[in-house]
């Protein structure tokens, strides 16, 4: 079976056997999750079909189309972007088996342990140390921009399992248990008052060998996979019309607040609304270069910009809004998503911003990745290669 | 500039700026700065009783005669720089800069109008404020360019007791208004004039805002048949609003400098210590070029701050020009060192403990005060 | 855009392109273009001649029925791309899209208009142009902005033999005139209309301009009661006009995506090769992050060159937006990787011998054309 | 005698016994340098009387009132910049006879012979050889951007004397004489059309040993002088007065074409002339700096700031001139300097400012200076220290 009517005709007989409207949600995505049409993409047996990624839009459709249980895709979001591909890429029978079924259903909240308060760009010089004792290991350590870690149940975690070599030899990849005394997750709350994100602190933390993914000391290249998903996810996969990203708010405010007005404001606007445009048809090239099976590295170019956009027009907007630009709507500290909360004013949008530039791959990350992967250019002189990890300044 | 200008700093000014950074030191910690956006009293009116009464900087500008030091805008300047240094959440602006010049304007133009009043009441108010035992605000909307229309949001509502007149209107979000003990209140009307409003006095009602700036938390002030004594009329209140506003655009683009070269200093020392790929990352050619345009950035700032408040201290005919060079250049030399601070302090500069938040939304509501 | 355009190059369009590079690459040699510039002919007419006749450029928007290729402004764009990357010095722009664009719009107007004459005059000169046989351009002055009033520098000035018009004024700096048999030019009246006048006729005077880009060498034309043809009149007239500056904004867009892109390429070749403190200084990361930087100005200015030359194709009504994004993001894509060229080549970069001075002159001087 | 009164009490005395307009500027000039009044910080015997650089406005001003001749220090502007004070910090007392009266009487022009293709920002990386052969050395390899070769009979000459060392440690010093065969020198044409600078071509060209300044192998501390002269040389000894650099053009052309004027264009005018004007300030301040005897390192940001300024507002220009800016005077080759020239019109100043952030240091170069030693920012890793020059990759 590899056509889209084939899986078509497959989701319609799911359908007509487990009707949505009579099932509830747990029992009917557990039973399709069974029937292999969880997504076309994972593996027979567990979930999926072993078919083409590509595919999965018209088992979607069908299952829309029947009325199915929406997934709320975005609740597990690095469990169903991060964890399932390189559980499925690295993983043995017995894990997918654990966990790809209640990671899909979302019965079990995922985590991404790899960034440290000292390994940020330089994820490979993570210090979070993993030591063998028997069939377990014993995790200490800090991770730090841990997203969702409060409602995990698993953690995908990068560990130094050898200090005694160079600093990406040494590293191990483990789906790590939230749920013990060893682990404590504090709230990192940020600049626009809201904490988003986690520190996890490991205090003998204890994780069985048999929740190791891949081998001893190749973690670099588990998390290698769990990354280029996470690149994966940030091109958009249907076309945005005009005016729906920030640029929506200013034009907005400049066509409500004629008061306002000035030719200075005026120029930058319709400077920023322009490169706006330019960015949102960039967009669009890039995800017909995706659609057409071509993609290119465009999608560096894409983050770079965006950042850069978000900070320039909601600084815009708080010059426009003048007096009411220097008003927030509330400090208190809470928890909240930045995709939520871009609605709240001009003053959040421009805090929130910054970290555009930050999260994901700093801005200066990618101006390096571009500049070596795709313009060729020479790497600089590196001191850090050859050397044991645990011999490397700090 | 036909005639030149002084641009350096003069060794009163280096050692009035040592000292305010010695007590800032101390008495402006980081830490304890952050804490304080969160408590009820956002500003810190210890610190300024130090910094008002005891160095007597509530006096820096006003004349011996009225009690003050009798010194000028290039000191006060060179205060302020101190002041953005340390993100400090004091009415220094509001009251030492901006209220002074408006009362010193009145207080000139009285003077020379009638010799009859021994005490102007503009003059009483300045000696009640030279050893800082009175705070004050100007109560205009925080985004009013000097030189704009006088404000006409509020208006005389009739008579009160004791030869006073009663006010009502709104003005929104007024800065360094909340620990004022009077405010200075322009009122529509024919001819303009120039009010004063006891803070606690009856029908006076300030509504804290939540403030982009917490370090400088705004108020919206409503005055509902407010009791208010005339300080001046017609063209002297208009002169001392627009006196007011030269004076604080002046002080806060000295501000936003002292603000712009903390932010240069704190992210550099940050990039000498921190390491990435086993290398400081101040040694990534990227960061040293983008760090070295802010200096140069600020370099240029500096010498407008310097301009305007030499123009302002000599009454130099170029001073709106100076005012507007120095406002725009300072003011985008500390957005633009505050945006690279966060940025190059990586994740952790995008946190609530460290301070550089702080001195991003200083910066950026700043750049709105005064217009843009 | 409701609907989807196609932002990618097809495959023909690929192949065009492809073809072009290597004629381009052999034909059109730095060194051979530089030497150009001071030469009588700053034109290459045999490349022209090879480029519009036997590549078939110049029949590429001309409806096959007129002895074109009946192709779009897809490839139309796709080969501008090659000949910025050359800065070629042929006249393509002026015939191949502006005056083509212009015949075109009159060709349809009067097709609709009048069904008595089998060929209207605009259709007879395209179908002599489609073969490279005949070189047109349109005497407008360079900045004139798609959308901008019908200019009127030109007047009627009497009847003349042969049912012709004389014409008289001057239009300066006119693009790509210099090498044209014929002149469409627009002439202001009641009602405006465009005319046809042989680049050779009596009273027609092209005086050459010494250019800023010398590889696209302007000419001040000056007609003193010069026989020309009525092509279009009234509002086929303007439209017609309006068409020509549309298409070559649009193409000269494409142009500017071309140029910037060869600069790029060009500029990382020598940071890959040339060492400074025996590292390659393509290795420094300050260079990386700005070339890093272009490259993603130039991803940005693709999309846009691609989608105004798909609405441009499509007749679609968005046209006029996509006009101008593309305009603006291609011409500053052009003269930022110009510039940055110069700069990181160094003393070489700005030397003579260099090709890198043409492509910072043509990126500047096509920021100008069709206005900013 | 060190006082101000002294100095112009000597100038005085000297102007009574030489009436300059009784006197040949040629003769004058020699009487002048004999006289110890050529330069008050020249050495005593050679055209000076010992004493600090600052007095000698006191003297010009004397020499001013007296009527004497202009000695025009644009004529010798290598020799009175770079060569006199090298000559003086290095030379022996045969070589400062020899050279320095005639330089300062401008009867021989200087020239500096340091940059070469290959050696650029990296000077000390340069490939010129010289090589003993008994009293002489004989020279083979080329130089480039030289001003005034052509009319220049000495030249200040990096080259490199041994190369199996590290580069800084193998380069010493030469006068050359540029009046010998050996010694080609061809114009070199600039994307202006002018040929400003010039190629110098040296085969087996021959120079004494005896015009060697410093020791062997110590060429490299002695172009430290030489080049920190030139940069003394870059701030201005006076205040400017508003709209007087290339502000000025831009200004005028806004006043007197406003048939041209756009939003956009106005826009960007205002906040050009801000930033020239803050600049001039800036360059005010460092003025002042140095007449309070404080020079700071300001004068970097200021050639950052010019050369970024020059570029922007000829940019400007040709956008504000329109059509008008798609014209060049003449693109013919012929001598000329970019200070006269400059009125030329926008197309000139467009593409001769693009100079401005190359020529006597790269903004590149300027802001790694500024970033290591104003900021103290770390070097990056060097991986040309300690390697023999020969061995060095290029």
């Amino acid at each position: 079976m590899t056509t889209d009517t084939d899986l078509r005709d497959r989701v319609r007989a799911f359908l007509a056997e487990h009707d949505p409207a009579a099932t509830p949600a747990a029992e009917f995505n557990s039973a399709r999750f069974d029937a292999g049409l969880a997504a076309a993409h994972y593996p027979v047996g567990h979930g999926g079909l072993g078919l083409s990624r590509t595919l999965q839009s018209a088992a979607d459709e069908e299952f829309a189309k029947g009325g199915a249980h929406d997934l709320d895709p975005r609740r597990n979001v690095i469990g169903l972007g991060m964890a399932a591909p390189t559980i499925i890429a690295f993983g043995t029978d017995e894990q997918k088996t654990r966990w790809l079924k209640p990671l899909w259903t979302a019965e079990e909240i995922w985590c991404q342990l790899f960034s440290e308060p000292g390994a940020g760009s330089d994820l490979a010089g993570l210090g979070t140390r993993a030591v063998k004792d028997g069939d377990e290991w014993v995790v200490n350590g800090q991770k730090v921009w841990t997203s969702l870690a409060h409602e995990a149940r698993w953690g995908l975690l990068l560990a130094r399992t050898d200090p005694d070599v160079p600093k990406h030899a040494g590293l191990s990849y483990f789906v790590i248990d939230m749920h013990q005394p060893g682990v404590e997750v504090r709230p990192l709350r940020q600049l626009t008052g809201q904490a988003e994100f986690n520190e996890v602190f490991f205090t003998d933390a204890r994780v069985p060998d048999a929740n190791r993914l891949g081998d001893i000391g190749a973690g670099w290249r588990v998390a290698q996979t769990t990354l280029m998903n996470e690149r994966v996810s940030i091109g958009s996969s249907r076309s945005v019309p005009r005016e729906q990203s920030a640029i929506a708010f200013a034009a907005a405010e400049w066509r409500t607040r004629p008061e306002l007005r000035t030719h200075e404001l005026h120029q930058r606007l319709l400077r920023l609304w322009a490169e706006a445009e330019v960015a949102r048809l960039a967009g669009e090239r890039l995800r017909q270069q995706l659609a057409a099976g071509v993609p290119g590295p465009e999608g560096s170019a894409a983050k770079l910009v965006f950042a850069r956009l978000n900070q320039e027009i909601s600084g815009w907007e708080i010059d426009f809004a003048a007096a009411d630009g220097l008003r927030y709507d509330d400090w208190t500290m809470h928890r909240g998503s930045a995709a939520s909360d871009y609605t709240r004013g001009p003053g959040y949008r421009y805090l929130r911003s910054r970290a555009n530039s930050i999260e994901g791959g700093t801005s200066e990350v990618l101006r390096n990745i571009i500049a070596e992967r795709v313009l060729g250019l020479p790497a600089e002189p590196r001191t850090d290669t050859g050397v044991a990890w645990k011999d490397l300044p700090r | 500039m036909a005639h030149t200008v002084d641009l350096l700093y003069s060794d009163t000014e280096r050692t009035l700026a040592a000292a305010l950074a010695d007590l800032l030191s101390s008495r402006a910690q980081a830490s304890d700065v952050v804490a304080r956006t969160e408590k009820p009293d956002t500003y810190d009116l210890d610190l300024w009783h130090t910094v008002a009464a005891e160095i007597g900087l509530a006096g820096l500008l006003i004349p011996e005669p009225l009690g003050g030091a009798g010194a000028s805008y290039r000191e006060l300047a060179a205060a302020a720089e101190q002041f953005g240094a340390a993100v400090a959440p004091i009415p220094y602006l509001g009251s030492a800069a901006v209220a002074t010049a408006v009362l010193l304007s009145a207080a000139k133009s009285s003077a020379q109008r009638t010799e009859s009043a021994p005490v102007s009441p503009a003059a009483g108010l300045l000696r009640r404020m030279a050893d800082g035992e009175l705070t004050a605000a100007l109560a205009v909307p925080p985004a009013t360019l000097p030189g704009a229309a006088f404000p006409a949001s509020v208006r005389v509502a009739g008579l009160a007791d004791g030869g006073m007149t009663k006010l009502r209107g709104t003005i929104p979000a007024v800065a360094d208004a909340l620990p004022a003990d009077v405010l200075l209140v322009p009122a529509d009307g024919v001819p303009n004039a120039l009010y004063l409003v006891e803070a606690t006095a009856p029908g006076v009602h300030r509504t804290p805002v939540t403030s982009l700036d917490m370090t400088r938390q705004l108020c919206d002030v409503t005055l509902d048949g407010a009791p208010a004594r005339q300080v001046a009329v017609g063209p002297a209140a208009e002169a001392a609003v627009d006196a007011g506003l030269m004076a604080g655009a002046t002080v806060l683009a000295a501000e936003d400098l002292g603000l712009a070269q903390r932010c240069l200093d704190m992210t550099v020392a940050y990039l000498k210590e921190r390491h990435q790929f086993a290398r400081p990352i101040g040694s990534f050619q990227a960061l040293k070029h983008r760090l070295a345009d802010l200096w140069t950035m600020i370099t240029q700032a500096r010498a407008a701050s310097r301009y305007a408040a030499a123009c302002l201290a000599d009454g130099d005919p170029d001073t709106p020009v100076a005012v507007a060079l120095a406002k725009s250049a300072c003011g985008e030399a500390a957005v633009a060192a505050a945006q690279e601070c966060v940025q190059m302090h990586g994740g952790i500069g995008f946190t609530w403990e460290h301070p550089a938040h702080l001195y991003l939304k200083r910066a950026k509501a700043s750049s709105v005060l005064f217009g843009t």
